[in-house]
């Protein structure tokens, strides 16, 4: 893939990851008599690299949206061949721009229960380690974004998060930990290789060595597989999925929304980015496995989400069920599905992400998550019922609203690829509306009780913080094409680089007819009114369905 | 004269047995004196060894090896003897087993 | 005839005097200290006057490494015994650089838990003189020389805390087992010199060049003794089992010292007689150390998952940190030994840091060390424990600490050459090694030190006073400094391997 | 005039926006006039756009706005577009215009409920959903009104939510439809997957280049998706329960517009049925009849009204996919349109009952009403006597025309038809008897009334054109035919053309008049004149309807929840404690390992010699002696 | 004869090991260390080494095994040890396993190695073992020539010894007496 720098303002990535690493810097020097100020620096830090992202969206060329823009490179540690190299792509653009406004609303959202200061720190932190990881181009750059996000989630988890928090927060570390273990080695590997084998020195440029394909099949399987547990465990998918449940429900809510919103895309991204660029030929070789699992996770996750008896929970094993669609869109190698996942990757993002947040003001009020605790919230709080329900609808994947346009496609794609586990995954949707639905039912409606009928109806400033979740939910439901249209050309870019890098392998595509026209119809009409309009002409009757004429020919 | 009379090879035998002696000692015996006399004794297996493959090789390095290795003794046997002491005047007539407070 | 000969004059080598200073320095001024404490009454100088001179001392062989590391001649520096190259200025600098780090915390331990400072200063200055020696050993008899120097200091310093009985046990251990392993690595010595004809390190290379051995017994189990006695050094699993008893029982400056000056020493003795030395046979013996890297991660990281000790725990993951060196060491090339020498300078500096945390906590007897001492650290001292954290995500090779940079060039060397699995166990071990340190963190952060009764007085808000505060900032700057940027360090060390 | 069809949609839309906005503080009841003045506009607009319509030559007659491109992605590309033709207008017409009267109505019957605003935006946004079912140029914008339809019927059945099994009917509505909608995606999936496009243009002018097989699966799978809208056996379930909605939810959503929605799909795809197997449409004939005759059994022992209704409604529904399937295709139109106008008359009569006895819904507790209510009773019974079958009123006309074409493509089912037919005729008089009929059976306490102009309106319309609906589409001559020829246009000539002659259309005629007759003569002996007691036809099977909603209910309570609950354990015990396994092995392996730690040095010194063996041995391997 | 002589030692060398290791009073050990290191010079004597010779006994023999000596009356540990029972599970038998294996690799490898020594043998120079020079002579001259960096550290060693020894038998300042159960419960820890 080509890349071009932005010739107004060539550092923006690197600004934009560096300046809530910085804000964060400035929390720990704020001094201890005025708490007061926390909130606001950490708001302007992640508002500054919000607006950064705005710009950048703006300025984003959807023309050439396969190639890397404000593509920037600096020296890092030279002597391994490792560069700061940053750029976005169709790909990452909307997951950044979705990062980047999300951090500000999580932290105007939901105040830090105790110890505010280590709290946004931690959240800055988080910030900056998230965009890294959407914007580098560099291997080892990536892996140590990718890696450093568990540090402040970990505190985040254990330092405010509730329930076995310690617990949740140590398995979430080292499982993820883990799984990009074996990846570290991998990416080495890949470099080492790579130069060996193209005789170049090493380098851990990701474009540089992605076209050119040097690997041996089998070598790269083995790598591929390596890189894939690493996302396999952030996405997550089945079977290494349990440490999300854990995390999501004991973390404090900022922390399940940046979780879910933002963390999981890092699994979905890297198998795109990493996966299907970085070893075309294997990703071709293990889609089967790879689409399996994505509609096990499917069916299993939501049939899980079910059965939960925490709302959360509930919550936590329904991205499991979406993120599944992703991982198939995205492994059904077609621009459809492709294009369905990424898609899919921001609509998660937006409508998981406020349902964490409802999930959160519904606990700020009762003090619990339990489901059973709940009932007929909506007769005190019918506007956090509304919002709610919107939310929800997204989810479930309503026409209109974002959900499904992604699942829309994605299916799609997986339907032309491969068909039957796309009529499975398809399931999926009722059974979405089956765990929702009965969340809903469980929690708003009904007879409120108790401490349930004094529930506070939603305040003005959580009104302000689910307004742009809506808007965008509505907005990429009506309109989706102004995303779609910048996803697509990068989508096409990587098919391409896999048709061309895959011996015997075309996209799966439906097989496309001109399209018909009203005046085509009307032709054939006459010629159908011509033939027809004789005294009933008999071979036109309902049970011989066999030789009817249909309306062309 | 000729050492080369009577093969290295026999020294080298003699050798491994004292040092193996001496490793079973240190590993059997529970007063901490007798286990550095047994250090000794694979010390001197060790100058067996030098000297013999010195004399084999007609080089003197083996000899002077010894001599370093004789310093070496001397401080090792001087600092262990110092440790006992000190040890001993907590716990008298502690053995090797005695002190074991560390451990897992 | 004899008396003509005795004629002759003796040939004694040309000294390089400033070539000679990195272990000069050190010795001297231990000697001028040990003088100063002897003839002074006490009451004349201040009681830091030690940690000071300490200070002063490593300092300024740190300058005269840096003036050396200048000259790109190869130094010699007392004929062709002692070779300050800068592999060896490299490790010079470490030691010196640790004992440098260790002297500031040390007027204040020293006064709480009453150590004889002066002694204790000599001791490390000799020891270090030691190392330095051996860094630049071009001779196995000078090599173990410099070994038995640093070691026995090592022995006395950690029996040095009298009123413990810990502290003695732990100098016994560490004693009679490192008798034990000497004689093992003096019996390798003797077999290799049989086998090649000299002791000189080059010689042996040059020895081992020049023939190919029709019968390579004895250099073999030579190389297997040699092993033995260095992987004692270096705590290398199964030889690892005084590292823990005796990191514990050891007054923790000296500890610290242990963990990082004598663990860089023992390993760039390894890498002077494996890799160089015998770096022509690598293939008989990478295996060995393949099988001694794997054991010393697994034992080093299980074992410390299950401690309930900070010291402990530390003691345990240096362990692990000795099997991520090892793969270094087992890749058998420069980029390897490049690894292996970042490896040390970094872990050097968190070992130093961490243990001097603990240090400052260990309260009056210094064995107030358990995980539950930690609990709510964050509330009492959130500095402290910041700095602690950092030091330990370092050693879990989180991301933008010199710990990541470090593992990456380990892992890098062992894929280089091509031993896949040895990186997977590394990085596998790792993630169980994170596990131990988490439970640390877990411990001060997630705990609220509920059971406060008796030890509240002494621990809920321990004085870390000027040094040791000193000691730790510097220790985590520098290790956030190496993981962001990395580069200068990683370019020394790539000199320091000749790449 | 055809550019501005979008307007159609635009005014319910804008309505709904409005009350969105401030309905709260437009409350009651100028937000109900808000939103039946959207539905009246959007109306006229239907009109104006049907009248345009009418001006183009017949081929001429199909028109698409394009508003803007929806989903552009790869080869799929789908428009917010608009298809007119004569099918759609027609839908567009009677949606709006039976919804403009029922939003009247409902301005009415939500008096005083505390929610009142949120009702019309709810009805507002159902039409606009109805709109764009119906409107929209290709299958992905219907799925889109056909998932709204069923998010807002959703809404509206659970619109009194306090009440658990208000709940419980809505959340049920919703998903079993949602199986339905499985179908739907799959068949959208499947003919993109073959023609590249899901627009119904291109599907129609390439139909006929599918393999059959192709057809046949996308038709079936359509057909699944109609059956769970328009509630056929086995997804009707849902059905009877949604009648927990207000009745003017019942009567726009569940009888006239949203039910029939599965029939208009089935009509608007009537190319790829062409070009399908011919056991395709057989099929939806059957279920077609099936459920016809199931729904008029289960109606005959209901005792709440709306529950007669509702059943009625569902065998009704039968009766048009017996017409899809028997491809008449206008008679089922046809039969829509006149069902719309007699059941939602019905529903609301059925409503202002209920209003009028305190929203009481059991028969048994009605009786001799019709002094107490003329006009309701007035118009319900023209309902009745077209919903029978009695000529000349509308339900006739149309419910003939089917059976007719039913006949023709195949006796047996012409046949159950019938029998429907005098279940049908039946019930209906057994529900007019009960309640107008006979003597009052209502409490003191209880004082019926004839409800306010604004309820009645809307009736004495609908009865007008209840009664006289038949005229849209005449037997007699082709000339009279008007729907036929004018749909002529949307059903590109596969509209089956009858081929039995005039004297047996009479003939079928006058039999299935004799079983209206028998049906009413049977419910008066019964019900009127008591000549055998009610219990002796009210068998308890049917009042369960056949026990098929229980066993759904059970399966799902039983063995569905326990597979589920399985998972669930599954996940917790087997992969999560796997992977806690995994933590606590290693531990264990540790306090193995620390016992080596054993605290003894010359324990260590053994381990240490044992190294050193070991080592010595591997060297050994390696020596070439 | 010399192969006589070397038997001899070596018999004598090898009895005074099995005493050390075996004898039960700890005074005996150190007497009996004194008979192997009698012997050990003896083997030196054998290979011309007369000043190592004459080293071995006087360091040995004369300083290192006296000190034994003293220390042993000094603490009074000069009693016998029971040697029958050992409190270590399987200590023994294992530990006559490795020292067998340890015995039997070392010798196979070196045994068979040795007869043909792979070192060079070095003609002439000051190292050389049949020049003129005497034994002492020539390691007079390796010692302050070749290894006089060698003999210089040594310097440091001995001070190390000498500090450490003193240090560590200089009486704690303050000994908190036999510990208490503190310390054992941080000995756990």
């Amino acid at each position: 893939m080509s890349a071009t720098a932005s010739t107004s303002f060539p550092a923006v990535l690197t600004v934009l990851v560096l300046v809530p690493a910085a804000g964060a810097l400035v929390l720990l020097a704020m001094p201890r008599t005025r708490p007061d100020l926390l909130k606001p620096v950490a708001l302007v830090a992640s508002a500054v690299s919000a607006v950064l992202a705005v710009w950048m969206l703006a300025e984003f060329d959807a023309g050439s949206a396969a190639s890397f823009q404000f593509w920037q490179q600096h020296e890092w540690i030279t002597g391994w061949g490792i560069s700061w190299q940053v750029g976005v792509d169709g790909l990452s653009l909307f997951l950044v721009v979705m990062t980047a406004l999300i951090f500000p609303l999580a932290i105007v959202g939901v105040d830090a229960e105790h110890s505010p200061k280590p709290y946004y720190a931690w959240m800055l932190v988080l910030e900056a380690g998230c965009l890294g990881t959407f914007v580098a181009l560099d291997l080892i750059m990536f892996f140590v974004f990718f890696e450093i996000v568990l540090v402040p989630m970990y505190f985040l988890i254990g330092g405010w998060g509730h329930g076995r928090r310690a617990y949740a927060a140590t398995k979430f570390f080292l499982f993820t930990m883990f799984g990009s273990a074996l990846m570290l080695v991998a990416i080495v590997a890949v470099a080492f290789l790579h130069s060996s084998a193209s005789g170049g020195a090493v380098t851990f440029d990701l474009t540089a060595i992605a076209e050119s394909q040097v690997l041996a099949t089998n070598t790269a399987r083995w790598l591929f597989l390596a890189f894939a547990l690493a996302f396999a465990v952030k996405v997550p998918l089945f079977p290494v999925h349990t440490w999300l449940p854990d995390a999501h429900t004991n973390a404090p809510t900022a922390g399940s929304v940046i979780l879910a919103a933002v963390m999981l895309k890092l699994g979905t991204y890297g198998l795109v980015r990493f996966g299907l660029y970085l070893f075309p030929e294997a990703s071709v070789y293990f889609a089967p496995l790879m689409v399996t699992l994505g509609v096990i996770g499917i069916i299993y996750g939501a049939i899980a989400a079910a059965m939960q008896r925490d709302l959360k929970r509930l919550v936590a094993y329904s991205s499991v069920a979406h993120l599944g669609f992703i991982v198939i869109g995205t492994f059904a190698l077609n621009t459809e599905g492709l294009t369905g996942g990424v898609l899919q990757m921001v609509n998660h993002g937006v409508s998981t992400g406020a349902l964490f947040l409802l999930v959160g003001m519904i606990y700020e009020r009762r003090h619990t998550r339990e489901i059973s605790d709940l009932g007929g919230l909506q007769k005190p709080a019918p506007l956090l019922a509304a919002v709610f329900m919107v939310v929800m609808l997204s989810s479930v994947g309503l026409p209109g609203l974002n959900g499904f346009v992604g699942e829309l496609l994605v299916l799609l794609g997986a339907f032309n690829a491969h068909r039957w586990w796309a009529v499975v995954a398809a399931a999926g949707v009722i059974l979405a509306a089956v765990y929702l639905l009965w969340a809903y039912q469980r929690v708003f409606h009904g007879p409120a009780s108790g401490a349930n009928a004094e529930t506070p109806d939603l305040r003005w400033r959580e009104g302000l913080v689910m307004a742009p979740f809506i808007a965008a939910i509505v907005f990429m439901g009506v309109y989706p094409k102004p995303v779609i249209e910048r996803v697509e050309p990068a989508v096409d870019a990587i098919i391409a680089h896999v048709e061309d890098n895959v011996a015997g392998f075309a996209e799966p595509v439906a097989d496309v007819h001109p399209s018909v026209s009203l005046e085509d119809l009307a032709r054939s009409d006459k010629a159908d009114h011509n033939g027809g309009d004789g005294n009933g002409v008999t071979d036109h009757n309902g049970d011989d369905g066999g030789d009817h004429n249909g309306g062309g020919e | 004269m000729d050492p080369a009379g009577l093969s290295t090879g026999w020294y080298l035998a003699l050798a491994v047995a004292l040092f193996a002696i001496g490793g079973v000692g240190l590993l059997v015996r529970r007063n901490p004196l007798v286990m550095f006399m047994c250090v000794e004794l694979m010390l001197n297996a060790v100058n067996v060894v030098f000297v013999a493959l010195g004399a084999g090789l007609n080089d003197v390095g083996g000899q002077v090896a010894v001599f370093f290795v004789l310093v070496v003794a001397a401080t090792e046997v001087v600092i262990g003897l110092a440790l006992v002491v000190a040890i001993n005047r907590r716990r008298s007539g502690a053995t090797a087993d005695d002190v074991s407070l560390l451990k897992g | 005839m004899g008396s003509v000969l005795a004629q002759l004059p003796v040939r004694t080598p040309p000294v390089d005097w400033t070539g000679l200073l990195p272990v000069l320095l050190p010795g001297a001024g231990a000697l001028v200290l040990l003088m100063i404490r002897s003839l002074v009454p006490s009451r004349v100088v201040p009681a830091a006057l030690d940690a000071v001179w300490t200070f002063a001392v490593a300092g300024a062989g740190l300058v005269s490494v840096v003036v050396l590391w200048q000259r790109d001649a190869v130094v010699e520096a007392f004929g062709g015994q002692l070779v300050m190259d800068r592999m060896a200025l490299f490790v010079a600098a470490v030691v010196l650089g640790s004992v440098a780090l260790a002297a500031p915390t040390l007027p204040r331990y020293c006064r709480r838990v009453e150590v004889a400072s002066a002694e204790l200063c000599v001791l490390m200055l000799l020891a270090a003189a030691g190392a330095v020696v051996m860094a630049g050993a071009a001779d196995l008899i000078v090599l173990f020389l410099g070994l038995e120097t640093m070691s026995i200091a090592a022995y006395v310093m950690a029996a040095l805390n009298l009123r413990r009985l810990e502290s003695l046990e732990a100098g016994l251990k560490y004693f009679v087992l490192g008798a034990f392993s000497t004689a093992f690595l003096l019996f390798g010595i003797a077999l290799v010199y049989g086998a090649t004809g000299t002791t000189n390190l080059d010689g042996i290379a040059s020895h081992l060049d020049a023939f190919i051995l029709l019968r390579d017994g004895m250099l073999l189990a030579g190389a297997a003794m040699l092993l033995v006695g260095l992987g004692f050094k270096v705590a290398a699993a199964p030889f690892h089992a005084w590292a823990p008893d005796t990191y514990v029982g050891a007054p923790t400056p000296v500890t610290a010292l242990m963990a990082s000056a004598v663990k860089a020493a023992g390993f760039v003795a390894l890498i002077r007689v494996f890799v160089e030395a015998l770096g022509t046979r690598a293939d008989d013996w990478r295996p060995a150390v393949f099988a001694l890297a794997c054991a010393t991660l697994a034992v080093g990281s299980v074992l410390a998952a299950v401690q309930s000790d900070a010291k402990r725990v530390l003691a345990y993951s240096s362990i692990s940190h000795a099997g991520f060196i090892l793969v270094g060491v087992q890749a058998a090339s420069d980029s390897g030994v490049a690894a292996v020498l970042f490896y040390l300078a970094a872990y050097a500096v968190i070992a130093v840091g961490s243990f001097t945390v603990v240090a400052v906590l260990s309260g009056q007897r210094d064995d107030r060390t358990g995980l539950d001492t930690l609990a709510g650290l964050a509330a009492r001292r959130p500095a402290l424990a910041l700095g602690l954290t950092i030091l330990l995500l370092a050693q879990a090779g989180v991301p933008f600490t010199s710990g990541f940079v470090a593992k990456f060039s380990v892992i890098a060397a062992a894929v280089e050459a091509r031993s896949y699995w040895l990186a997977v166990v590394a990085m596998v071990s790792a993630v169980v090694a994170a596990f131990a340190y988490l439970r640390v963190v877990v411990a001060m952060y997630f705990r609220d030190s509920g059971d406060e009764t008796e030890t509240a007085a002494e621990t809920s808000k321990p004085s870390v006073g000027l040094g040791a505060g000193a000691v730790i900032v510097a220790a985590v700057l520098l290790t956030v400094a190496m993981g962001v940027v990395p580069s200068v360090l990683e370019s020394l060390s790539s000199t320091a391997a000749g790449l | 005039m055809l550019e501005a069809a979008w307007l159609i949609c635009a005014f319910p839309l804008a309505g709904f926006a409005v009350l969105v906005a401030l309905g709260r503080r437009l409350g009651e009841p100028r937000a109900g006039w808000l939103a039946t003045l959207a539905m009246a506009g959007s109306f006229v607009c239907s009109v104006a756009v049907f009248a345009s319509l009418m001006g183009r030559d017949p081929a001429e007659r199909r028109f698409v706005v394009t508003l803007f491109e929806w989903v552009p992605a790869g080869d799929f590309s789908v428009d917010a577009g608009l298809l007119v033709d004569p099918l759609s207008v027609t839908m567009a017409m009677f949606v709006t215009g039976v919804g403009a009267l029922i939003h009247l109505y409902a301005i009415g019957y939500m008096h005083g409920d505390g929610d009142f605003s949120k009702f019309f935006v709810y009805l507002n946004l159902f039409a606009f959903s109805m709109l764009v079912l119906v409107l929209g140029d290709s299958l992905a914008l219907t799925f889109l009104g056909w998932e709204g339809v069923g998010v807002c019927s959703y809404l509206l059945i659970s619109f009194w939510f306090t009440d658990e099994a208000n709940a419980t009917a809505g959340k049920k509505a919703f998903i079993t439809n949602r199986v339905g909608d499985w179908g739907f995606m799959l068949a959208m999936f499947w003919a993109f997957g073959a023609l590249g496009s899901v627009r119904y243009l291109d599907l129609f002018g390439q139909a006929d280049s599918l393999p059959s097989t192709t057809a046949t699966a996308i038709v079936i799978l359509l057909f699944v998706g109609a059956a769970g809208k328009s509630a056929q056996l086995p997804l009707y379930i849902w059905l009877p329960d949604a009648m927990a909605g207000p009745t003017p939810v019942s009567a726009l959503i569940h009888a006239a517009t949203m039910v029939t929605a599965g029939v208009y799909l089935m009509v608007r795809v009537n190319p790829l049925i062409a070009a399908s197997d011919a056991w395709a449409p057989d099929a939806i004939a059957w279920v077609g009849v099936a459920t016809a005759l199931f729904a008029a059994g289960a109606a005959m022992a209901q005792n709440d009204i709306k529950k007669v209704l509702a059943y009625s409604t569902i065998s009704q529904l039968g009766y048009m996919m017996l017409a899809v399937g028997s491809g008449a295709y206008v008679a089922a139109i046809f039969h829509m349109v006149t069902h719309a106008f007699f059941k939602a008359l019905l529903f609301l009569g059925s409503g202002s009952v209920i209003h009028a006895l305190d929203g009481d819904q059991d028969m048994r507790r009605y009786g001799a009403l019709r002094a107490a209510m003329p006009v309701t009773a007035g118009t319900f019974i023209v309902g009745w006597l077209a919903i029978a079958g009695v000529p000349p009123f509308s339900g006739f006309w149309s419910k003939d025309e089917i059976l007719a074409y039913a006949w023709d493509s195949s006796p047996a089912l012409w046949a159950v038809g019938i029998v429907t037919a005098a279940l049908t005729a039946f019930y209906m008089s057994r529900l007019v008897f009960m309640t107008f009929y006979g003597e009052a059976r209502h409490g003191a306490d209880a004082h019926p009334h004839e409800p306010s102009r604004l309820m009645t309106a809307p009736l004495i319309v609908l009865a007008a054109a209840a009664a006289v609906a038949g005229v849209l589409n005449l037997p007699f001559t082709k000339d009279l035919h008007f729907m036929g020829s004018w749909l002529e246009p949307s059903l590109f000539g596969n509209e089956a053309h009858l081929s039995l002659g005039g004297g047996a259309q009479w003939l079928l005629a006058l039999v299935s008049m004799a079983g209206a007759a028998a049906g009413i003569a049977g419910a008066v002996a019964v019900y009127l004149q008591h000549r055998l007691p009610a219990s002796r036809v009210e068998w308890p099977a049917a009042a369960r309807a056949f026990y098929v909603d229980e066993a759904w209910t059970r399966f799902v309570g039983g063995p569905g929840r326990r597979a589920f609950e399985g998972v669930a354990d599954f996940d917790a015990k087997v992969v999560d404690g796997a992977v806690d396994g995994i933590g606590r092995s290693v531990r264990a392996g540790g306090t193995l390992l620390r016992r080596a730690q054993s605290g003894f040095v010359r324990s260590y010194a053994l381990l240490t010699a044992a190294g050193a063996v070991a080592l010595l041995v591997w060297f050994l391997f390696r020596t070439s002696f | 004869m010399s192969e006589a002589v070397f038997i001899v030692a070596a018999a004598i060398i090898l009895a005074g090991a099995i005493g050390v290791v075996a004898s039960r009073n700890p005074v005996h050990a150190a007497l009996f260390l004194v008979q192997t290191l009698v012997g050990v010079s003896v083997l030196f004597v054998l290979n011309d080494a007369h000043f190592l010779a004459a080293v071995q006994v006087v360091v040995y023999a004369g300083a290192i095994v006296i000190l034994f000596l003293f220390v042993i009356m000094l603490l009074g540990v000069d009693k016998a040890e029971e040697l029958r029972i050992e409190p270590i599970f399987g200590q023994r038998p294992l530990a006559a396993v490795v020292g067998a294996a340890l015995a039997a690799v070392l010798g196979t490898v070196v045994v068979t190695g040795a007869d043909v020594l792979t070192g060079l043998r070095r003609a002439g120079g000051d190292r050389a073992l049949d020049g003129e020079a005497t034994d002492i002579e020539r390691m007079g001259r390796v010692l302050f020539s070749e290894f006089a960096f060698a003999v210089e550290i040594t310097a440091a060693l001995l001070t190390v010894a000498v500090v450490g020894a003193v240090v560590l038998t200089r009486r704690a300042s303050r000994s908190d007496g036999p510990e208490t159960a503190d310390t054992a419960a941080s000995a756990e820890a």
